[in-house]
């Protein structure tokens, strides 16, 4: 399967250019670009889990390892696509133009920070694994019922693909060519269960064949190879084509979420061992290096406004005005049942807890 | 016999046919499909099949593919596009073959359809309808039988609505359409090709969170919904022969139930005999007699008897009579709180 | 994907053999044993649509069409094998040891009919589509555990390739390389909707590259090539090779169900007027009767034998004793709950419908 | 305070050693494993990891991949394999990782789990259990804290199980793994590695459907269970000091409920308070609300009163406080009921 289905690569991880077909399209514009973004979320996460550590903020879900897959896929998103991500996948979310205060406050357990965004059509993180793939699915094809040209993306990583939801997304989109793109990250582990033991198949691109789609399997520590793919897959949903299931092969640096321990369960000393050299933020930078688009100034200052709005953010998040307990009951339905509303009542009565 | 307002209405001048519950709610979709292009039906056999009870006989060929939908055999992941395609502005209306066949469903149910309104705090609000056939004495193999409301009552962000009549059927329907928010509409599998009645030929509601008052009395409050409401009233019409005459109200709506309707006939009777066919246990039965309790529990005079299917799994359909509250165990109950 | 997996047939339509290596298997014995089966179940089939005609039991499945791939599949199985059949495989159910009175019961709405039988593991019909998938996977699961050399068969239909369990079923079963034979009956339709619109991969066997398990193709009208295909399947499981998804290319000569009007959505007079020329039954016969081993005797002497068997088996299902309430209580638990043992009571009181 | 029989004896001679909540799960899932090479143990990350709050710690090296299985990420499939399973013999232990994601096993629950003895007039019976963490109040994210026990209490062939410390967790555990029918078994997250107990070292169990009297008292019946029983003790402390006081039940089994322990007590006090974390319409609450009609319905002083979780969905962890019943809000209905 991996001979059917080789691994699409534009850059290796010395940085060397692999696949000359693409070789226009890596302006350094675009590098910067895809930098920038990959920067920015890696710095969000390395403050994510020191904020969780502070206890400024619960569980926390980092995703270090796989911005360029997160990154690449993000920014190949025309403005009126509509995106389904998962928990771990605040770094896409943020690349397509999720507030980041609001993520902010969405790991402070704050409903007020559920929707990603207020403009973009970014789906609150999917909890339940897979369930959000048949939405994708359903908003790609009420894109086509209104004859528009939008497609829609949906994130999952690989222990999602052994449920029955991402089955049903997928063959409910493959029947009906909904423009969707399958953007699988295959980080090697679902939790603690490493992708071989989640499945019997060599690859997860395979699964495709169930469909009849078309399939991609991709570095996904390779931005670049990353961008291009989802580009393609979206062109391709655009166009009538159907969907894509696309497996962006990467790897989890870190815990599963905060409260988790790798080490239970894995050789964790020697993924951090290796984290330098796999590392998709330091390939790009090789690159960039080694075909004069490295701009060190340009860096510096990059960095100090990441830090400056992601700083600025927290600042947001924690000075956010207490949480009103009104709003638990208030969106249930439009018009409060009677139930609600003397559940409501009752609670202010009582007080609640202040 | 009482006659409802809105019957009353509409048997003066409006334009009706005669129907049974089956063709009203055909009739309801046809005309909420001809109303608004965001209204689509998606399921399975819906189209060309015009559905295994012919509720959407006639609609595809009228509408086409694009709004009366044949979907694989995927409850999940036909109800879980639905969800996308309501985040995206559409109306689905979702048909679930059978009640029973929800339970595949029931994650994106009790996830998403009743949740995202609340997680988005009103930013997505899903207008989308599930429709379900539901219950036992139709000969039925197994699992297409199940009466299991009490589920969806419990989870909130859902309303839960079963009619009994043909005039109910399309009139609550329409309102479930138009709701901004998210219902599952019970259909009495039972009832379907019953008794015709006088339906509006135009567009009409029935308002949700209404129950209706179908015959008066003064001893005991009956409470009943969907397909117990036959059962109900026949049990009450032989109780009426031995002088005890009762309140029977067709609850309509399962959540939010209508409380206002439930006390004041109890406040006037002192006494309440449910009838459903779910379980018994944990029922919406159950639900009914937590509010009596909370609004009326000075005016009782007779504990409260719930006339219901059993805790065991709905049986084939040898049992399937068994199974099923009968007139005699009505009557038998309403005697009970009577003499108490 | 035809390429792939092309269609496995040993004998054409018209009783040619089209696959020399198997000419040793097909004897006279065996050709009279598969024979004697598909005849009984289709005699047991008419019958059956014949009593639901006359109101004698209720809604029925006819299998008409499919007779070659449950014959075949179903005496593939050894003794201490696992059956997990669909509410349209009671043809399967019987020729591996159904009890027929049993199964008639069960069309009469008849708990009593429920089990197939009380000596062969043949689980009650699922009627829950793809929900009994797992079981098998589970099943066969068990008999590793237990270190046996069992293996289990799940029937199932070209619709259930849509659900959910489907897809969980054979990937846990594909993980544990579970000894079990998904044997799925693409009969071209799910009530109304065509296999075509159930999905958009071209066949069905490519599903098992989800899986990366072994898939076979076969013309599910020939009951040789069925017959042989579930026996390889059967040997890999045993031999520890893990699952296999077989599927049988196959006709549902008639409506879904005696509750269904198949003229509504596909061209019944063309599936009529092209019934004997693909029928399975009549495929067998022109084999046999081109190569000697038809006995007109013998197929009059079974006939008669066949005929006896069904009224015997009716008469005991019209003569079986009136259903009994409490069966319905006291099985949910092996001992009732006070809930349950006074809903009995009072339905006792009452006296519960005579 | 009552001390319990079982915990009388539990302190006298045996060997006990100070555990809490989620250690006496490991230690009653140990014995079982250790005493019946028929039980094994399924779920996402109960081997290496030891499930992600450990209760399955350390049993796959000891008891070897066999009997402690990863699977993939796969509820259905799960469940649906345990229930293979079991037809063949086995007694298969699943663990859920959070009530919330019981979801996607529901069809399997809804029919097959439950109905398989009924379906085969008991010639299957599912000799399994269910586990799986539920509730509040422990700052997890969306779904991760839901406690829909009322789902299973309404399904005929399953029991519903719920310990509230550290000795009932085990004898419980062990009770339902050697029960011959399915039983859910709800562990209260929020008391995991609360209170520490003595617990026998050696294999016992507290019986299914029998609630506890953990506190006397004559003036309120107060109703809980798992994570609640705090909650509620917290409540009835505070009273004592009014000169209020309660008969505290810990009902730790949901179907069937303990309706005698309720009566006796009901029938004593006339005042009833229950308290639970799920949704109130609907809840198991109402049931125990419709037991009591039933049974002890002229003992009654005031209308008996609830305090649940609302019909919200259950919020994001920062408002989990305000969803969750509160003491002051138990206490409250306490008054209410007394001053009625
Ligand atoms: C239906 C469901 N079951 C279980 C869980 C608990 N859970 C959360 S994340 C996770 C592993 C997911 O693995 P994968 O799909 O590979 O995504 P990753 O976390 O690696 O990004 C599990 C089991 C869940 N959220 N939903
Ligand atoms: C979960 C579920 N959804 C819907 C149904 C209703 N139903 C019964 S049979 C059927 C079609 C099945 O088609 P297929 O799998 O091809 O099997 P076939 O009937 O052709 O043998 C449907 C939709 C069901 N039994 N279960
Ligand atoms: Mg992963
Ligand atoms: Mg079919």
């Amino acid at each position: 399967m991996k001979v059917r289905y080789p691994l699409f690569q534009i850059i290796d991880k010395d940085g060397n250019l692999t696949n000359q077909k693409y070789e226009d399209k890596l302006t350094g514009d675009k590098a910067k670009l895809l930098y920038y973004h990959m920067t920015r979320i890696r710095t969000y996460d390395q403050k994510g889990v020191a904020l969780q550590r502070q206890g400024r903020i619960g569980t926390y879900v980092p995703f270090a390892g796989q911005e360029a897959s997160q990154v690449g896929s993000a920014l190949a998103l025309a403005d009126d696509d509509w995106m389904f991500p998962t928990y771990r996948d605040h770094g896409a979310s943020l690349t397509f133009g999720a507030d980041l205060d609001r993520m902010l406050l969405h790991w402070n357990g704050r409903m007020e920070g559920c929707l990603p965004s207020r403009k973009k059509n970014i789906l609150p993180a999917s909890i339940p694994i897979a369930t959000h793939l048949p939405h994708a699915a359903g908003a790609a094809m009420a894109e086509t019922y209104k004859g528009t040209n939008n497609a829609a993306i949906a994130y999952f990583g690989d222990g999602a693909t052994s449920e029955g939801d991402f089955h049903e997304g997928l063959n409910i989109a493959s029947v009906f060519k909904a423009p969707v793109v399958f953007f699988n990250q295959n980080n090697g582990f679902a939790i603690s269960l490493p992708v071989e033991r989640q499945m019997n198949s060599e690859t997860i691109v395979q699964k495709s064949e169930a469909y009849g789609i078309q399939g991609v399997r991709v570095d996904g520590m390779d931005v670049f190879a990353v961008h291009i793919a989802v580009q393609e897959a979206l062109e391709r949903a655009r166009n009538g084509e159907g969907p894509t299931l696309i497996e962006a092969v990467t790897i989890r640096f870190g815990a599963h979420t905060t409260a988790d321990d790798p080490s239970k369960y894995r050789d964790q000393e020697k993924i951090n061992r290796m984290r330098d050299e796999v590392d998709p933020i330091l390939r790009l930078e090789r690159f960039m290096t080694m075909n004069g688009m490295w701009d060190e100034e340009w860096v510096k200052q990059i960095n100090a406004v990441i830090k400056d709005e992601i700083n600025t953010a927290i600042e947001a998040m924690e000075s956010y005005k207490k949480p009103d307990v009104a709003i638990m009951f208030d969106h249930v339905f439009e018009k409060p049942t009677w139930t609600i509303e003397q559940q409501r009542q009752n609670l202010l009565r009582v007080g609640g807890r202040k | 016999m009482v006659m409802s307002k809105e019957l009353a209405e509409s048997r003066s001048a409006v334009k009706t046919n005669s129907l049974t519950v089956i063709q009203a709610i055909n009739n309801g979709l046809n005309v909420m499909l001809g109303k608004d292009k965001h209204t689509l039906i998606l399921g399975e056999d819906v189209g060309k099949n015009g559905g295994v009870f012919r509720a959407t006989d006639g609609l595809q060929e009228k509408f086409g593919e694009n709004r009366v939908v044949d979907t694989p055999l995927s409850e999940a992941g036909f109800v879980g596009a639905a969800v996308g395609m309501a985040f995206n502005g559409l109306r689905p209306i979702v048909e679930i073959q059978f009640l029973g066949f929800i339970y595949p469903a029931f994650e994106q149910i009790a996830t998403h359809v009743t949740r995202t309104r609340t997680r988005t705090l009103g930013h997505y609000n899903l207008q989308m309808v599930i429709r379900a056939p539901y219950g036992s004495g139709v000969r039925s193999p197994e699992i297409h039988s199940d009466s299991v409301e009490a589920f969806f009552a419990h989870m909130p962000g859902i309303k839960v609505v079963c009619p009994s009549n043909a005039y109910d059927a399309k009139g609550l329907l329409i309102a479930a359409i138009e709701d901004p928010d998210p219902v599952l509409f019970l259909e009495p599998m039972r009832l379907y090709r019953g008794k015709r009645e006088d339906v509006p030929e135009a567009k009409y509601s029935v308002e949700l969170g209404k129950g209706k008052l179908v015959e008066q009395g003064d001893d005991v409050t009956v409470l009943a919904w969907g397909a117990m409401m036959p059962v109900a009233l026949t049990a009450t019409e032989q109780m009426r022969q031995h002088g005890i005459t009762c309140d029977v109200i067709d609850l309509r709506t399962l959540y939010p139930l209508d409380k206002d309707i439930i006390s004041e006939s109890v406040q006037k009777t002192g006494r309440v005999v449910i009838v459903h066919e779910g379980h018994e246990t944990g029922g919406v039965g159950s639900e009914i007699i937590s509010i009596i309790n909370n609004t009326s529990f000075l005016y009782l005079r007779a504990p409260m008897e719930r006339v219901t299917g059993f805790d065991v799994p709905v049986p084939l359909f040898a049992l399937e009579n068994d199974y099923l509250p009968t007139p005699e165990r009505v009557s038998q109950a309403i005697r009970k709180v009577v003499n108490f």
